[in-house]
């Protein structure tokens, strides 16, 4: 059972690693967006960082919701709904539990990853942060059906979700600032793809 | 990078007080990041709230006043608004006849103003995705035209429209026959730099130059040797003629700087464009010349054609008094 | 040398080619490089000719127009219109009440204006010449400050008082009487590049800054080490108010972008300098903010201010309707 | 005695000299000026050497009132009226004759010198044409006096005028536009100073 301690966690570690990627997503953004791809998420992610400090979480799903809220009130441009979509669904999805067992965790997960859907409506190949969630939740449930423990399923997700990040260089977007540059997004990392494998790395590093 | 601003991060808000100081006829709601006219809501009129990322500059807060926007949301460099920022716009300028939001068709603002649209409860909000960018295949499976030039031209007519009190199924209906037509298409002669990223978003060396560009900064559609005003003109206008038949009505032709161009040559460009048109059999009725869409810093202008009836052209000549464009007031 | 032109030998005609096009109110004589209002001579009215290097647009053919001038030269970039273009502009404009020549303080303007008024004979001419760069110490045994900002504010005020009908020696006076109550200083961030000479007039690394230019691409006072806005606003209102006391009447607060600072920047700007003028217990009554005197793709700055009583400040809100400046009408 | 073809032949040497040395010029104004006084200089000599082929001059001050007029009406800047003052003074002093002696040579250039200072009223030092014109004729006088030949006492002047430019470097700019810089003029040679020992020089390798 992960508590709302250990979400907090995540959520932290993941905002820290936003921070000391920033550069990277700027430059990533910068190849075949419009730059701003690290300012935004880092934007977002110490805000809610503050607003982790300044209020104590009963629930999962008021965690998340907070989270998702965060996001969406800060950040702008198309990850700030995405994100933003994709914890509010999570924070729906957890209600009012104060902790989750692993097949909740897949199950919120997942359920944010439709909010992104809905929201976005990217499909595998579009070369967006969907082409990492998408495979990485994917083997989150493959794995907690062949019995690992959380810690290491979310390991499986990552490695998944690097290996769609990575996938995603040679493919022609189709969603987003990037489907501008036809031909020319080929060759280039998703931003959106590369942060969205920074979110499950860190799940891997800190949901027990 | 050389720029006239203090701490990247706090650019929008200082911009926004600058403007705030130089426009008293305009109130700004600092904490929201929401430029409104002076006396908004104005009571029985259709309100229109437009926005997007900042750097575009004078669009949009430059084109909030009487005879065109009632509000208009600035986001961060680049970054559409988020919802708060249109959800305190739409509440602004309600005046009981429904409000508009403006929308140039970009991920980020079409979900933010939809995320916008769904909380802003209790009033009737109709919205236009402005999708005019020649440069951009449209497609079912892909996010589709960008927003650009022609919402400078949209913003103004479809403004006196509602000025003239006309209802909001009709003020947005006209908004999208607007949208429908009219084209556009860009080209860089230097990337922009974004303050927060502090270094040109893509290199482009002395002897080339980028074709199909948008207005975020992003690169173009491709990249090409660096030619004469006269074959960027021929570049610009020749994808925008055979997108869409402009030979039956009078057209408003826009060439538009993208921030660092001088008026100069943006003048030369006008030349050269009316040239094009005329050997095309197009009929100028209007033009508008200067910086209206800007992307920062960049060099680098766009062309936007606008096929104009008389509802349009007397909706274009209507008043208009907003710090970027007026007239007949 | 990237830049939106053909040749640079042909770049002002062409330039003058496209406004002619963009702008059919006014009249462009293409032999004579003169930009005339539509309707000059106007009978009985004083006509205001100014004119210059071009590389400043808007100014001065973008402000050709009812309430502003009736005539332009345009010279080539960054050089004097020679006298035939003068005397053809002055001929053209007399509609009997004579001709007030605005003249910017540099030494080619200064003796091609001259020489013009010898040649424009029969017609009565008077000249004012303008020269508020506090950059530059004024002295007898120099060629004196140079005109800038203030000539965009006394063109304005100036030819809504011809256009008022008041007679020559008025109008000359008015304009005498703006010019010595406006102070400028601007700033460069980077160098602009004269197209003839296709490279940039001088080297300025990432990290400086010159202080005290012209608006001519001409190296300035000095050069210091980059700093923020902030500082930048220092450094050019300091100057201004030491050099007039600006806190005995209301003042028109004029931030001007040298051609390649976006218009974001520029708001940024007027709201650093609203807020020392403020300190200083200087009250702005109107205020002026985007590219209006500019030096070809230069980036940086000025700040002009002008004490207004209330004939200069009722002169500023008259109609005026010139591509580059438009309200009240 | 100088006849008109050799005026002429002067003025087009004047005309390749400043075609040739254009790029210098230009040079030397971007440093302490707008970077454009090749660009105007080559402009109106183009413009002379024009109006020499379609026409023919019976008198030396026909030809240079021509002269004159001709950068009067095409340079603009300040080396439009003031080279165009020299050449039309020239001109006045030269009058109806259809050839000139050293002397008149020499007293038709003072005029020009003399319509220079009238139009620009620059003083010696205020690095300007004027520091070299001054010292040029002031050494052609000279020569003249202790009997020398025309052509020598123009290499005499030449030479003067090379010495009088090369004055200007270490000059603080009093007059011009060069004058806005203040002490960051000196070290830097004038552009007009540079463009005037032209004159003289080609007036040395020409006039017989
Ligand atoms: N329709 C979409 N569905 C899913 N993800 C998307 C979509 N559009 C864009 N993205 C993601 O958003 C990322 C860009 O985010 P960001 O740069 O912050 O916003 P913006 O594109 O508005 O500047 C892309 O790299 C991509 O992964
Ligand atoms: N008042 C003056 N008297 C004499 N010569 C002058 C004066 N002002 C400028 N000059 C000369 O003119 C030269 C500059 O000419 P040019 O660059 O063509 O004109 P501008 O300064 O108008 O750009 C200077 O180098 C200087 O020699
Ligand atoms: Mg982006
Ligand atoms: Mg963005
Ligand atoms: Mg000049
Ligand atoms: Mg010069």
């Amino acid at each position: 059972m992960t508590e709302v301690d250990g979400f907090v966690a995540w959520v932290r570690a993941f905002a820290a690693s936003i921070e000391s990627h920033q550069g990277e997503l700027t430059d990533l953004d910068s190849a075949i967006g419009d730059a701003d791809h690290g300012a935004n998420m880092a934007r977002g992610m110490a805000a809610v960082v503050a607003a982790l400090d300044a209020a104590e979480f009963e629930t999962v799903g008021a965690l998340f919701k907070k989270v998702g809220m965060t996001l969406v009130s800060t950040v702008g441009g198309a990850s700030g709904p995405l994100y933003g979509t994709l914890f509010l669904r999570i924070g729906t999805a957890a209600g009012e539990a104060t902790s989750l067992d692993p097949d909740s965790v897949a199950k919120a997960l997942r359920a944010g990853l439709e909010g992104v859907v809905a929201r976005g409506r990217p499909e595998a190949g579009d070369k967006t942060m969907f082409d990492a969630l998408s495979p990485a939740l994917d083997a989150l449930d493959q794995a907690l059906t062949d019995g690992s423990p959380l810690s290491e399923a979310l390991r499986a997700a990552s490695q998944a979700a690097d290996e769609g990040r990575d996938a995603t260089t040679p493919m022609l977007a189709r969603k987003g600032r990037a489907s501008y540059l036809g031909e020319r997004s080929v060759g280039h990392q998703d931003p959106g793809a590369t942060s969205a494998a920074l979110l499950i790395a860190t799940a891997a590093e800190t949901l027990p | 990078m050389k720029k006239l601003i203090n701490d990247p991060a706090n650019l929008v808000t200082e911009a926004l007080r600058g403007m705030a100081a130089a426009h008293p006829e305009l109130r700004v709601d600092h904490e929201n990041r929401v430029v409104f006219r002076g006396d908004a809501p104005v009571r029985g009129k259709v309100g229109l709230v437009s926005g997007g990322g900042s750097g575009h500059e004078p669009m949009h807060g430059g084109f909030v006043g009487p005879g065109m926007l009632d509000a208009a949301c600035a986001g961060e460099v680049f970054t559409s608004p988020v919802p708060d920022q249109m959800v305190a716009a739409t509440q602004g300028v309600d005046g009981g006849a429904g409000v508009l939001h403006i929308v140039k068709n970009y991920t980020g603002d079409v979900m933010n103003f939809e995320m916008a649209a769904e909380l802003a409860d209790g009033i009737e909000v109709e919205t236009v995705v402005v999708d005019d960018d020649v440069a951009v295949q449209d497609s079912l499976y892909t996010a589709g035209r960008r927003g650009v030039g022609t919402t400078v031209l949209l913003e103004k007519i479809v403004g006196a429209a509602a000025e003239q009190g006309r209802p909001l199924a009709e003020v947005a209906n006209l908004a999208r026959k607007v949208d429908d037509c009219g084209r556009s298409m860009g080209m860089a002669l230097t990337s922009c730099t974004v303050p927060a990223a502090g270094k040109p978003t893509f290199d482009l060396p002395e002897t080339e130059m980028e074709i199909g560009i948008g207005i975020h900064g992003e690169p173009g559609r491709r990249r090409v040797p660096l030619a004469p005003a006269r074959e960027i003109a021929e570049m610009l206008v020749e994808p925008v003629l055979s997108d869409l038949d402009f030979t039956t009505d009078p057209v408003i032709c826009f060439v538009n700087g993208m921030g660092a161009s001088p008026l100069l040559e943006l003048y030369l460009m006008y030349g050269e464009v009316a040239a094009l048109l005329e050997k095309a059999g197009v009929r100028v009725a209007r033009s508008l010349v200067g910086p209206y869409i800007t992307s920062l810093d960049m060099a680098g202008c766009s062309v936007t054609l606008l096929r104009a009836d008389d509802d349009l052209l007397s909706l274009w000549d209507a008043p208009v008094d907003t710090p970027g464009l007026r007239w007949g007031v």
